[in-house]
């Protein structure tokens, strides 16, 4: 039997807790992984026959070679941002929200509904406030009903959440094909918004990236600060904690989910008024799942997110270049994100955990 | 390879006379060429573009996969500020943000494929262009009905809109010149890129009788199902005959190049780019591709050919209201939004300049008869 | 009427399929106590691997390509391929305890570009499209068992089909067994609920974890050679999952981590989304699609009404196990 | 098997960190064949972590470790099976959706297929030997403390190990069942099995023992033999220094009700009776002692009062202020907030510390805030009290921690304990309620406790103390009300009255129903 053989044998590795760490190790760690990550892309770049440096270079490029360019990685970062910071409500509540796909799409609808309809009827300013508010609340009401429903019976939410996002989706196209088809347009399609009904831009791109900003201050005051999110972090960690302290544990699921969803109806509503200025199917355009991995990626830390969001926007953005630059398809695009992503997420471990060695020889990562 | 790197110090559609050596051509694509399909079919005529005016790689900038949002907005800008001369937008949903764009760039040329707005419109640099696919599915339309043993042929469709309904009103028009007691069952997926959605509704067509199956969606699968069914398939876009080789029979298909060449050298002739373009058979804009010989009906190579040379001759018009009803009647009139009368000397003049122009027009509401929509 | 009935059912066999493995391969996977929402990149995987296995074979022995070895190995190299998706997130996962949630979804955007990176590839190398000849494509046919497929009726409805749905079938049923019956398979259990339990009890933990992330995920990958294989005839066709993998996430819920009753539930999901096809009713075809999620989330409701302890996730779902921690 | 070796386990200068903690520092320990060795220490000392270094848990960073004089590197708990090691840990390893029986065979080799019928015979079989009455197809969530214990110990007796660890397998259990745990033992000792038992109680350790190990602060302090042995000399090498082993019972003259509680009844979850016309009346300024068999309604009781369950019938008034009056409020149907906005003050640690009395992963500071944090008008939470409050609860009652923003997850049974109380008490209340405080505490934190609560109730506080020891309980209550399925079986005076009574109250209730009071 092999454990007669092996009995004295000390284990070749093994891995113990870090105490603590110090912050230039800790970025010392990510670097290393994310030059790693490089790498491993260099190898399938060449694979395809093509110039790595000459690819990172032009993901560079795309990312911030001019300003049109800084601004549309700004672009791309807000509603990559906002979902985060919305899904991070609901995750510290351990509430597995990945409906917030659907959430923006509802929040698209409620904003398109007073941009469509209601452009010529209002000022500008009320106009964009109700336009606002209303994804807001339909955002805002979409992620309730599943709070409503866990909080009542127990249902499962991240099936419920993957659920209503096909919904959402359904419901674009109801509308694309019937009620809010554009007139004249005998494609299924929607209108274009009517310049009152589209945002200001400050410094080039759309104020959202204000309101983002603004987002990450309030959320990180709303999360540590406030009671509310005391509470959200009582109720996460126990819910039998939690009614042992007072709290009405339904209650918190349900605000706290609608400002999950509110948030993600915020980030539809930006992204219609202030970026594409209809609703199409990919109004959502995977937002919703991106912004969990930025969540996580962060620890749900909004400061976080904020450098994690500018992360996978750059990389969104350079990709996007070299597919052009380079006629590199999409295909290899997802696999590169796909290849630094892993390494960004294997790293954590290098940062939480210390491996000793036969012989007591310790490294800190690899 | 090349790069356009440097490409935002060059300025804006320049003041230099343009040459071949220094014209920029950008095109923004929804997918890119592995979709073998609608967006490969475009990138192949900007290739045959490029051969025939003889320009550069670093000359022609292809912006692919680029969403109907504002990523397309994006793109359309990057290529203004990229210092191209022209720009060639493929898809539909893009002509709004053509639309919103070309407004800020008067001094570049922007070409939107399969739109309907330039005629409308103030903006002077915009342009539609389409071709007159349906003429060819007119013809392939002749081989499913002659194909055809149960009479009943399917259409996998993938939008409810004027092309689709043009395109397979069309096919069935053609079915029926050649084979009157032909029915024709169309069902929509709602989506343009569905390859499991499109097989399954393939199957369903056959489940419910079809023995020919034609489509306008993107992907070969209505081929493979057919072929595994054991019917036979009209494609579109690409020729499918190596993916299906025992159920495709053969595909129509358009040709973009014949229009980028035309638009390119245009601009470098100095001269307008028409305002709306529509090209057909008598262009070679559109065409059926090679057959299938195996599986082509006795008689139907001379029967397309024929009527091939009937249209470009103009005696034959694909939508004459002699040969078809809705509800059982004839249909004398039709007016669009702007008054428009489109019936004229029998026909229903599609996609016709003077008429509606480079888009097809043909009324989403009227289902002619032998052909049935399940919703 | 009865003929539509049966015609749809057999469709609704048919487009069930894929989702009952990716399905079944989630099943196993979260058994061990991991959530992989990856499964949309692992049929990615297994979609093109098991093309292109088939296709190399082909072009490897000439002419003379026998369809059952073309099968057999479009389902192992989908099967390994699905398999190494898998255990590049056991890794991150179970060694290196990364989140399960985010890895399984950069496993998504990973695999999805595998797939469409060396369908297009080998495509183009291919000269147009990665398509299988005859041989295979007819392996992948119904398979008109003798005898039983002549039965009336009975004999369309089940004993017709192509030799796939039967494996997932026996899948199915195997992996019931599997969890109620053998050892190994209770073991496993304990593993997915309580690590800490079952690794006091002296199972290796780490290993089952990876034995059935892995295994999970090479059933996954089958899922995925059969979009491409059934699904699409034998053509690589750019973006064929489309969805079919988080359909199969949700249909593990739906399922409640109950293998043989996933059969069923693969069924009325495959059922619900063809149904516009073949059913018409009077709603706008849109509210059709939405079916089979609206009553998804109706039986969740209803079920989560009647709560059951054994019918849900295995608890250690989504958390990493390391045997210092407490 | 080599019987020769006079010890089955040598462990020698073992040492391990987790961290900066020191768990062992250079601990020796031997284990002879065929003893029962109880290990004794106070909250971390290190006894757990010495038995799972042992078991494969954990890994030492340095020392080495011999089973029947072989030295051995036992890298997981299947290395430690491999060499006869079973260990029944501390917190239950069950899988709760699997029988009984399927946790007991878990991780067994065996046939490809289990025979769930043969199992079930096996278990009951193997339970019927030792005493146990076991129902092998049962689930694991569906059973009380000591069934849960009840399938941990037939576990490693399955497994046959020669070599048994223990951990506080006796702190859920009544001192029935440790009797009967004990004869077990016993059994096995003379099997010629050599055990290893971690317990907190002295008498325990006393009764069950050869020899005893003792553990301070991660160092071993030394060996003695049980014989040689009483609990003032144990507590001594535990704790370092002299302590006190007596439990005061002062007392106090003004008695003003504070809790009355009027044929309560309830329903448990699976639909029985859980509580059944409870009546009782708790005073300030005396502690009332609730005594019974675990699962007697003490939970219920405790819920239904503290505003977290649902009772059927009856009622509940507890004295609160109103405008300035003491008067006695309704609290029955209200809700834990709806309680404290009556201007009530009632303190609840519930048994269950880190499950419901406390956020296992925040830190004191969150921890200490999380029954007032409402009470300031606003949106915000105010952290300053509570961090003042919690470096005033480490410093008064000696709660070692790293520091206010450790998170209590990472604290010792004791301190975590000791936290929860500290907290309760702050808030100044009127009836404080307390079940099991010093279940899995050491002697000397145990001590603590009692000091605690007889402060409370010097201060007028009405204690209600549930208790197991009735030892214990019969030293520091004024009253003991004994509870028997759900019902009062009775209230009577600790001086008037034997353990043994009590011990009969608590498994009938007398048919009389007479309430003697006090
Ligand atoms: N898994 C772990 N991670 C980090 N530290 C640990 C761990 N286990 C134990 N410790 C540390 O080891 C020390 C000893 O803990 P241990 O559990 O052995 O004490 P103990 O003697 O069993 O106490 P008790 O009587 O309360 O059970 C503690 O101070 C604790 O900080
Ligand atoms: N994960 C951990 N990290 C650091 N220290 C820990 C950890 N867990 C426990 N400790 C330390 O270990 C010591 C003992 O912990 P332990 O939980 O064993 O106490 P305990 O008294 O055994 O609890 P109980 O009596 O409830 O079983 C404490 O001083 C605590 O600081
Ligand atoms: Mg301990
Ligand atoms: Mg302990």
């Amino acid at each position: 039997m092999s454990s007669i053989k092996t009995e004295q044998q000390v284990p070749l590795v093994r891995m113990v807790k870090r105490d603590t760490i110090t912050q230039k190790k800790t970025w010392t760690i990510r670097a290393v992984a994310f030059v790693c990550a490089l790498l491993t892309g260099a190898l399938l770049i060449l694979f395809l026959g093509k110039n790595p440096v000459q690819a990172y270079m032009d993901m560079i490029q795309g990312a911030f070679g001019s300003s049109v360019l800084r601004q549309e990685t700004i672009k791309v970062a807000i509603p990559l941002l906002i979902t985060a910071i919305g899904i991070s409500f609901a995750f510290k509540m351990k509430f597995w929200n990945i409906g917030a796909e659907g959430q923006i799409l509802l929040g698209a609808i409620g904003a398109g509904y007073w941009g469509f309809f209601w452009a010529d009827r209002l000022p500008k300013v009320i106009l964009i406030i109700v336009m606002m508010l209303s994804a807001i609340l339909m955002g805002g009401l979409y992620g309730l009903l599943p709070a409503l429903c866990k909080a009542k019976w127990g249902t499962n939410e991240t099936l419920f959440t993957l659920m209503l996002n096909y919904i959402a989706l359904y419901m674009i196209k109801y509308l694309q094909n019937g009620p809010w088809k554009a007139p004249r347009s005998s494609f299924p399609k929607m209108a274009m918004l009517q310049p009152e009904a589209r945002l200001t831009k400050i410094l080039g791109v759309h104020w959202g990236w204000i309101a983002a900003l603004l987002l990450v201050i309030l959320a990180w005051i709303y999360f540590n600060k406030t009671k509310q999110g005391y509470e959200i972090s009582v109720v996460g960690e126990s819910n039998n904690t939690a009614r042992y302290a007072g709290i009405n544990v339904g209650k918190v699921f349900r605000r706290t989910m609608f400002l999950s969803g509110a948030l993600a109806g915020l980030a539809g509503f930006l992204q219609v008024a202030g970026c594409d200025f209809t609703i199409t199917e990919t109004t959502a355009g995977g937002v919703g799942f991106t912004a969990i991995t930025v969540a996580w990626l962060a620890h749900m830390n909004p400061y976080g997110m904020l450098g994690v969001a500018f992360f996978i926007a750059i990389l969104e953005r350079g990709c996007n270049q070299i597919e052009t630059t380079m006629a590199i398809p999409a295909s290899v695009s997802s696999l590169l994100i796909g290849i630094i992503l892993f390494f960004m997420l294997g790293c954590e471990f290098f940062i939480n955990y210390r491996l000793i060695f036969r012989g007591g020889k310790e490294v800190s990562h690899a | 390879s090349s790069s356009s790197s440097d490409s935002s110090s060059g300025s804006s559609a320049g003041s230099d006379a343009l040459s071949k050596d220094n014209i920029k051509v950008g095109f923004v694509y929804i997918g890119d060429d592995s979709d073998q399909g609608y967006t490969s079919n475009f990138m192949d005529g900007t290739k045959e573009m490029k051969k025939a005016l003889g320009l550069s790689d670093d000359q022609v900038i292809e912006k692919t996969n680029v969403g109907e949002d504002s990523s397309c907005e994006t793109a359309l800008r990057e290529l203004a500020e990229g210092g191209c001369n022209i720009i060639f937008a493929t898809s539909f949903g893009f002509e709004d943000y053509v639309m919103e764009v070309a407004g800020d760039y008067p001094d570049v040329q922007f070409c939107h494929a399969t739109g309907y707005q330039s005629a409308a419109s103030e903006l002077a640099n915009v342009h539609n262009y389409f071709s007159s696919i349906y003429e060819a599915r007119y013809l392939t339309g002749i081989i499913a009905g002659m194909k055809t043993e149960t009479n009943k042929i399917g259409y996998v469709a993938a939008m409810p809109y004027s092309e689709v309904i043009s395109g397979y009103t069309a096919f069935y028009l053609g079915a029926k010149s050649v084979n009157p007691d032909v029915q024709m069952e169309v069902q929509y997926t709602n989506t343009w890129n569905d390859a499991n959605l499109e097989a399954q509704l393939a199957q369903a067509l056959v489940d419910d009788g079809c023995d020919v199956i034609g489509q306008h969606c993107d992907s070969a699968a209505a081929a493979t199902t057919a072929e595994k069914a054991g019917v036979w398939q009209i494609g579109y876009n690409t020729n499918m005959i190596d993916k299906a080789p025992k159920a495709s029979i053969t595909s129509c298909r358009c040709d973009w190049g014949i229009y980028a060449e035309y638009a390119v050298q245009s601009l470098l002739d100095g001269k307008e780019i028409d305002k709306d373009w529509s090209q057909g058979l008598a262009e070679n804009a559109v065409l059926v591709t090679d057959y299938n010989e195996d599986l082509m009906p006795e008689g139907a190579a001379d029967a397309v050919e024929k009527a091939k040379q009937s249209i470009i001759d103009g005696d034959l018009h694909v939508f004459d209201t002699s040969t078809f009803t809705v509800d059982g009647k004839e249909m004398t009139t039709y007016k669009n939004d702007f008054g428009t009368e489109f019936i004229k000397d029998g026909y229903f003049h599609e996609q016709e300049i003077g008429y509606g122009g480079s888009s097809p027009a043909f009324p989403s509401d009227w289902i002619i008869d032998g052909i049935t929509v399940k919703k | 009427m009865l003929n539509i009935i049966l015609k749809l059912i057999v469709a609704a066999v048919i487009a069930g399929t894929p989702l009952l493995l990716g399905a079944l391969g989630e099943i196993l996977t979260e058994k061990s106590g991991n959530t992989n929402l990856g499964v949309e990149g692992m049929m990615y995987m297994g979609a093109v691997s098991g093309i292109a296995g088939a296709y190399f074979y082909e072009k490897a022995v000439g002419g003379n390509a026998n369809g059952v070895v073309g099968a057999l190995i479009a389902l192992l190299i989908s099967f390994l391929i699905g398999a190494f998706g898998a255990l590049i997130y056991a890794f991150l996962t179970i060694t290196l305890r990364a989140n399960q949630n985010v890895t399984g979804l950069t496993l998504t955007i990973f695999g999805t570009g595998f797939g469409n990176f060396f369908g297009d590839y080998f495509g183009k190398k291919a000269g147009g499209s990665l398509v299988v000849g005859d041989a295979i494509k007819s392996a992948f046919q119904g398979v008109s068992i003798p005898v039983l497929s002549k039965i009336p009726v009975i004999g369309k409805l089940l004993f017709n089909y192509n030799w796939i749905v039967y494996f997932a079938i026996l899948v199915a049923i195997a992996m019931a067994w599997f969890f109620n019956k053998s050892r190994v398979g209770l073991n496993l259990r304990a593993v997915g609920e309580d690590p800490g339990t079952a690794d006091a009890a002296g199972i290796n933990v780490t290993k089952y974890k990876y034995i059935a992330t892995v295994v999970g995920g090479g059933i996954c990958g089958i899922g995925g050679m059969y979009i491409s294989m059934v699904s699409q005839g034998g053509v690589w066709v750019y973006d064929c999952v489309s969805g079919y993998g988080w359909l199969a996430v949700a249909l593990v819920i739906f399922a409640t981590w109950d293998s043989s009753r996933a059969i069923l539930v693969a069924l009325v999901f495959g059922a619900l989304k063809i149904m516009r096809f073949y059913v018409e009713l009077p709603i706008p075809s849109q509210f059709y699609d939405m079916a089979p999620y609206i009553v998804t989330i109706l039986v969740l409701i209803l079920t989560s009404m009647r709560e059951s302890r054994e019918h849900a996730q295995p608890k250690s779902c989504g958390t990493n196990y390391f045997r210092e921690e407490r | 098997m080599e019987r020769k070796e006079k010890n089955a386990v040598e462990m020698q200068g073992i040492t391990k960190t987790f961290g900066k903690v020191i768990a062992n520092k250079d601990v020796n320990l031997e284990l002879r064949n065929g003893e029962i060795l109880a290990l004794l220490g106070e909250n971390g000392s290190g006894k757990t972590t010495i038995m799972n270094m042992l078991s494969g848990i954990y890994y030492p960073d340095s020392g080495s470790i011999r089973v029947q004089g072989k030295e051995v590197s036992i890298r997981s708990p299947k290395d430690a099976f491999d060499h006869g090691i079973g260990m029944i840990h501390q917190h239950f390893k069950l899988v709760d959706v699997l029988s009984a029986a399927e946790n007991i065979v878990l991780g067994r080799k065996g046939a490809v297929t289990v025979d769930r019928k043969e199992l079930n015979r096996q278990v009951k079989e193997l339970g019927e030997k030792y005493g146990f009455d076991i129902d092998p197809a049962k689930k694991v969530y569906n059973m009380s403390v000591s069934e849960k214990q009840t399938v941990e110990i037939l576990k490693v007796l399955f497994r046959g190990a020669d070599i048994l660890i223990l951990d506080e397998p006796t702190a859920v259990l009544t001192p029935q069942e440790v009797d009967k745990l004990f004869a077990v033992l016993r059994n096995m000792k003379a099997d010629g099995k050599s055990i290893i038992i971690i317990t907190h109680k002295l008498h325990e350790v006393l009764a069950i023992s050869d020899r005893v190990s003792i553990l301070r602060k991660g160092e071993y302090i030394g060996t003695i033999n049980t014989k040689e042995a009483d609990q003032q000399k144990l507590t001594e090498m535990m704790v370092g220094h002299v302590v006190s082993l007596k439990i005061d019972r002062p007392m106090v003259e003004d008695k003003k009700e504070r809790l009355k509680v009027i044929d309560l009844t309830c329903v448990s979850e699976d639909g029985v009776k859980a509580l059944e016309r409870v009546s009782f009346s708790a005073y300030g300024g005396e502690i009332l002692g609730v005594a019974g068999i675990a699962g007697s309604g003490q939970k219920e009781l405790c819920e239904v009062i503290a505003g977290l369950y649902p009772a059927i019938g009856g009622s509940v008034l507890c004295s609160g202020t109103k405008e300035g009056h003491e008067v006695m409020e309704r609290i029955i149907g209200l809700k834990p907030d709806e309680i404290v906005k009556k201007g009530i003050s009632m303190a609840f640690v519930p048994e269950d510390r880190l499950g419901m009395g406390l956020v296992a992963s925040m830190d004191m500071v969150d921890n200490v805030m999380l029954r007032s944090y409402k009470n300031k008008k606003g949106l915000f939470v105010d952290r300053k009290a509570p961090q003042e409050l919690s470096e005033k609860l480490i410093e008064d009652l000696e709660i070692v921690t790293p520091g206010v923003n450790t998170p209590v997850r990472r604290l010792s049974g004791g301190n975590v304990q000791k936290v929860l109380l500290g907290r309760e008490i702050a808030c100044n209340p009127s009836v404080l309620l307390v079940a099991y405080p010093v279940r899995g505490l050491d002697i000397n934190s145990s001590y603590k406790i009692y000091d605690l609560l007889n402060e409370q109730k010097k201060k007028g506080v009405a204690v209600i103390f549930i208790g197991e020891d009735l030892d214990v309980l019969l030293e520091i209550s004024d009253r003991i009300m004994v509870m028997c399925g759900g019902r009062v079986s009775g209230i009577v005076d600790p001086e008037k009255v034997t353990k043994e009574e009590i011990g009969l109250m608590m498994i009938q209730v007398k048919k009389d129903d007479e309430e003697a009071s006090v």
